[in-house]
């Protein structure tokens, strides 16, 4: 069959920029750590890609526990970014991970400018990272994380200053804790970003009634999972008007249909968070969804559906 | 009922083959598993009903037995919240998702040690499967705290396997008044050979355990029970602080992949404390 | 028994400026109509009070349908303020809610700063209205609405208006979609506000995949119910901690321990919205839930809750 | 059974009493509630399982069947999306918040009339309970249409009761082949009285109906069937255009409340056309 035969399977493949994923699932930071935790349960290679759990210079400890709690449809954490640096992961995790054929996004930390581009430094010098998606908008730290992502200048800055320290193409992720998403991808985008993952998480508070406490150690949390699906697709929605260059879009994805959402809202692919706890081998069963849909809908590929939606007026 | 050696964990959307309620919160639920039915002592498994309503997370449920010839596992449940009340109320027949076998077990005695297991609450579920690999010689025991008689469901279930046993409760409706730890201390002197202790409960009776084992420098392992969000190790909720031997300072460790099983010298508690 | 005597039953009445309700509990504003809708079903002198629906000055007819969708633990709304204006307010429902002893906060909207000030006046002048709620915060409205609750300086200017027009306590209900909500507390306490009411609708997108189309036929909605809890507890605390006046707390409210919730963070009275379509009579439990607990913690009235949650450092 | 007249709705945890099931997505469900007990034809009632998961909201089934006399209703339940699907899954035993009975019903004929009534899919539900306050004398039919047999579940229960039919479906599997309008025309011009004509089932086939009565004009009423939050007139989710008497242009009039029976002149289809 040519990729022209009308009866082809159709292609789920994705490009973001310079980088094409085979499909476009990707496991979000910091639910499926950094891919080796997980690859006795999803076979990788079926993946468009994995992002890792997020990855300042050194080591970190992360927050004090409770780190989790459910709300809703949802789940707050504070796990605080604990990780083992980018020299630990480029040294024993990433070879390791290679044998996987699936694209690997390094989801880049820092407490300050400097040390986001050294990160990234570090990261695109070794072989086997596809691309970097810049952590600007971590709930759970006291310094960085999302400071640098509800203000447009510092979301330029950092966005810039990875820029240049690196070839591979940079993904930008973006808080959704803030007025006007547009303004922050907008931003990204003129400081060279190749694409924006949109979004991270909602920052919540739940409280522990009995001893009035909130329930996470660190007192605050970011929001995940379902509750946030229609604020994902929105921000999605926006930002995809907002900027020519790709959208990633993740909030509470957990089946076929919500991953069209995203698509058809303009994202040009999706990641899965949350639902890796609790549902590990998704994938086949969103994929399998989106290539029925594809088939049912006469469309020869995924990225023809990017953006349809046909918004009133 | 045979029991095998552990094996990569699955993912399987399995039913609930058997129920039996143990009276108030308490129930006693056999699934269809094949991996998990080759679990080992202290390993565990996430369960979740096949329909979780808002509830996006599953729950860690110690394995209480196991039938690797009919592929089935039993768990000993208590329902506390509403992740384990959702597990509770499954009827036979209907369906839940399982991830298992998950986590590390007990080590096995070395053939001249005795085995003392002290369990409190739903913790003693895994001391049930424990004992079946256990030789009867030297003399393994189980020491059975609740708060009343009326938590200490299992006594029944585990005199039937004709595991020795020593109950005790808080208010002294049944066995020894007072914590388990009370008979536990003497009975560690009696007896022949050394003594190897295994602990699994609330957080505070495995403190307590620790340090009495810290002191006499008995050899001792406890199975910890934080709150767990995947139980795969890519959560990072569920960590505990482990002092390992050759590290400058204690670091957070997943009890999901690490433990939850822990030589308790390890362990650094949040009560501080010797151990 | 004399207030002081501690067998006393604990006291669930609580001030809001000159405003005093006999417990915490509103029903919010367009989930209980003007108060007589469900007054068949709930016996309102049993609230602390009703926030009728939306009033503009003339009547309106609203979105098209559909104008709601379920999302995960959530409720997506695009309703479009359709009410029956304020002076058929005033002239057919004023009377008839007089009877039914509990306070009558109207909800006060407005395309223009003179209009929400008209409406402002018209409801004042009425008796058996006892407070105002500004609503600068409805996302599904072309003119006004958000526009006025994203801008900290429309924000102070509607209110100073209101306030100038009416001696009745002054209420805005401030709007989720903003990157830091004590900038709007403050703005709402600067103009004289005599409470704020936090928080209205987040801003959500839901898509019908085999159509492309949004679910609600106005495109986006205002996503609410208890999906949105730990995003609105985390703005009441933030709230709570930036402004002296008194904080009204709405978002996903389904039982007595959410209310607490939001009452330990700081609000001194809470609302609730969604739950009133499904669960009509659900004030009875969440008050007996409030009562139990003030008696297990021993406390003589539940304004002393109010802001005790102990966060960490 | 005995059917008394409707009263103030009431919001009730109860019990599903009996369960049956008519094969693929549709079931008849009785429940336990004394004031819907009592409801009109053409009421309804909005109905959540008691443990709703993460569906927030009720579903409103029209009440299919009354019994006063036990203070039980049954609803005819085709289970199409989550929440209908919620409320089928019941058992018998389980209980569901029922609330009910609401809206405005059909109104009874004059003694002279005629009564024609056109149901579709489970639109046919209101028309069972309406059969029972109907004299037979002038003579009532109902035309029941679908889209194959086995989408026309409630032929033997209606059948049962003696009311006299007349079947369509899409594919002729069943009946005549072809819309329900089909057989429904010829019939208006036979037999003696005025008619007066009665329908609920799709969009498009009250429209059409709407339309025949219009071009007739035959007094006609619509059962409207938009989606639904509370039930009560406070989520306004449900309005549909109506065009009153003395009105200068049609209103968005809440369903639940107003309807959702309504005098099929005064609707404003989205369609648009005659009516
Ligand atoms: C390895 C392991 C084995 C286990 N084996 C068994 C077993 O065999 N049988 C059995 O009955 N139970 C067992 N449990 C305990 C069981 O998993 C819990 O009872 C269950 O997770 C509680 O969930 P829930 O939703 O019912 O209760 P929840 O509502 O979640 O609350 C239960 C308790 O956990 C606390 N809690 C809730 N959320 C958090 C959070 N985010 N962080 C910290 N604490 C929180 C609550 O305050 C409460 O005290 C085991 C736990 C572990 C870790
Ligand atoms: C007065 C009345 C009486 C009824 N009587 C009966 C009866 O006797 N028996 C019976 O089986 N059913 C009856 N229904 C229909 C029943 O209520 C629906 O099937 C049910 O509400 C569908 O809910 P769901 O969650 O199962 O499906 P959903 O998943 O909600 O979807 C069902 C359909 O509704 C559409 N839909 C979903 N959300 C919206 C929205 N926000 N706005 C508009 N459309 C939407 C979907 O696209 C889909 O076509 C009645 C409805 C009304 C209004
Ligand atoms: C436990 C947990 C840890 C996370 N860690 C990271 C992280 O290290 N870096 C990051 O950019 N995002 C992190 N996230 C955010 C997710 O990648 C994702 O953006 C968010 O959870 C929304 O998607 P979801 O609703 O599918 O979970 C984390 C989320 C969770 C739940
Ligand atoms: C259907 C619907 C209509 C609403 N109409 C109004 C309104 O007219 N004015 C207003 O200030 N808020 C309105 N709201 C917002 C609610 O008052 C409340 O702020 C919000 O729903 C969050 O609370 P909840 O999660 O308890 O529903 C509406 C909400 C819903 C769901
Ligand atoms: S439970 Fe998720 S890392 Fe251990
Ligand atoms: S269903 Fe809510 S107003 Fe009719």
């Amino acid at each position: 069959m040519t990729p022209d035969d009308p009866a082809a399977a159709p292609s789920l493949g994705v490009r973001i920029g310079a980088l094409t994923l085979k499909n476009p699932l990707l496991a979000a930071s910091g639910t499926c750590g950094y891919g080796l935790e997980i690859a006795h349960l999803v076979d990788l290679s079926t993946l468009g890609g994995i992002v890792t759990k997020g990855l300042y210079l050194a080591a970190r400890d992360g927050c004090e526990v409770p780190r989790i709690a459910e709300t809703p449809a949802g789940l707050l954490n504070a796990i605080g970014l604990q990780g083992i640096g980018i020299r630990a992961f480029v040294e024993s995790v990433l070879p390791r991970l290679q044998a996987h054929n699936t694209a690997v996004i390094v989801n880049v930390c820092g407490e300050t400018i400097e040390e986001y581009a050294e990160v990234a430094r570090l990261a695109s010098q070794a072989p086997g990272v596809h691309a970097l998606e810049i952590n600007i908008s971590c709930p759970n730290v006291k310094t960085g994380g999302i400071a640098f992502g509800t203000d447009p200048v510092m979301t330029h800055d950092v966005v810039a200053a990875v820029r240049r320290a690196s070839r591979l193409p940079v993904i930008p992720k973006l808080s959704p804790n803030v007025t006007d998403i547009t303004v922050f991808a907008r931003a990204c985008e003129e400081a060279g970003a190749d694409a924006v993952s949109c979004v991270n998480t909602f920052l919540g508070l739940a409280i522990d009634v009995e001893s009035r406490k909130p329930k996470l150690a660190f007192g605050t949390g970011g929001l995940s999972g379902p509750a946030i699906r229609p604020l994902a697709v929105r921000m999605t929605w926006q930002a995809a008007r907002a900027v020519k260059i790709p959208i990633i879009g993740i909030g509470g994805i957990a089946a076929a249909n919500d991953a069209l959402e995203f698509l058809i809202a303009g994202a040009t692919a999706v990641q899965v968070g949350t639902l890796n706890f609790s549902r590990p081998n998704i994938y086949a069963e969103i994929e399998a969804g989106l290539r029925d849909y594809l088939t049912r809908h006469d469309l020869k590929n995924i990225q023809a559906l990017s953006g349809t939606l046909q918004y009133p007026r | 009922m045979t029991v095998a050696s552990g094996g990569p964990p699955l993912d399987r959307l399995c039913a609930l083959v058997k129920r039996e309620s143990l009276g108030g919160a308490y129930a006693l639920l056999t699934f269809e598993h094949e991996e998990v039915s080759r679990a080992l002592a202290g390993q565990f498994a996430m369960i979740q009903p096949e329909i979780s309503g808002d509830l996006l997370l599953r729950r860690p449920f110690s394995i209480m037995d196991v039938d690797s010839a009919t592929g089935r596992f039993t768990i000993f449940l208590k329902a506390v919240g509403a992740g384990s009340k959702a597990v509770f109320d499954l009827r036979a027949g209907e369906r839940a998702r399982v991830l298992g076998p998950l986590g590390h077990g007990f080590s096995l005695p070395a053939a001249s040690e005795r085995v003392v297991m002290v369990g409190g609450g739903y913790g003693v579920a895994p001391f049930a499967l424990f004992s079946r690999v256990l030789k009867p010689s030297p003399p393994f025991h189980l020491f059975y705290g609740g708060r009343s008689a009326a938590e200490l469901p299992l006594v029944r279930e585990l005199e039937r396997r004709g595991i020795p046993l020593t109950l005790s409760t808080d208010d002294g409706t049944r066995g020894e008044k007072g914590r388990v730890t009370g008979p536990l201390v003497p009975a560690l002197s009696v007896g022949e050979g050394t003594v190897r202790l295994y602990a699994c409960g609330p957080e505070a009776m495995m403190h307590a355990v620790a340090g009495i084992a810290a002191e006499r420098e008995i050899p001792c392992e406890v199975s910890l029970d934080p709150w767990m969000g995947c139980g795969i190790g890519t959560c990072l909720g569920c960590v505990v602080k482990i002092q390992e031997p050759g590290e400058g300072r204690p670091r957070n460790r997943p009890a999901c992949t690490e433990g939850p099983v822990f030589d308790s010298r390890r362990v650094i508690w949040p009560q501080g404390g010797p151990a």
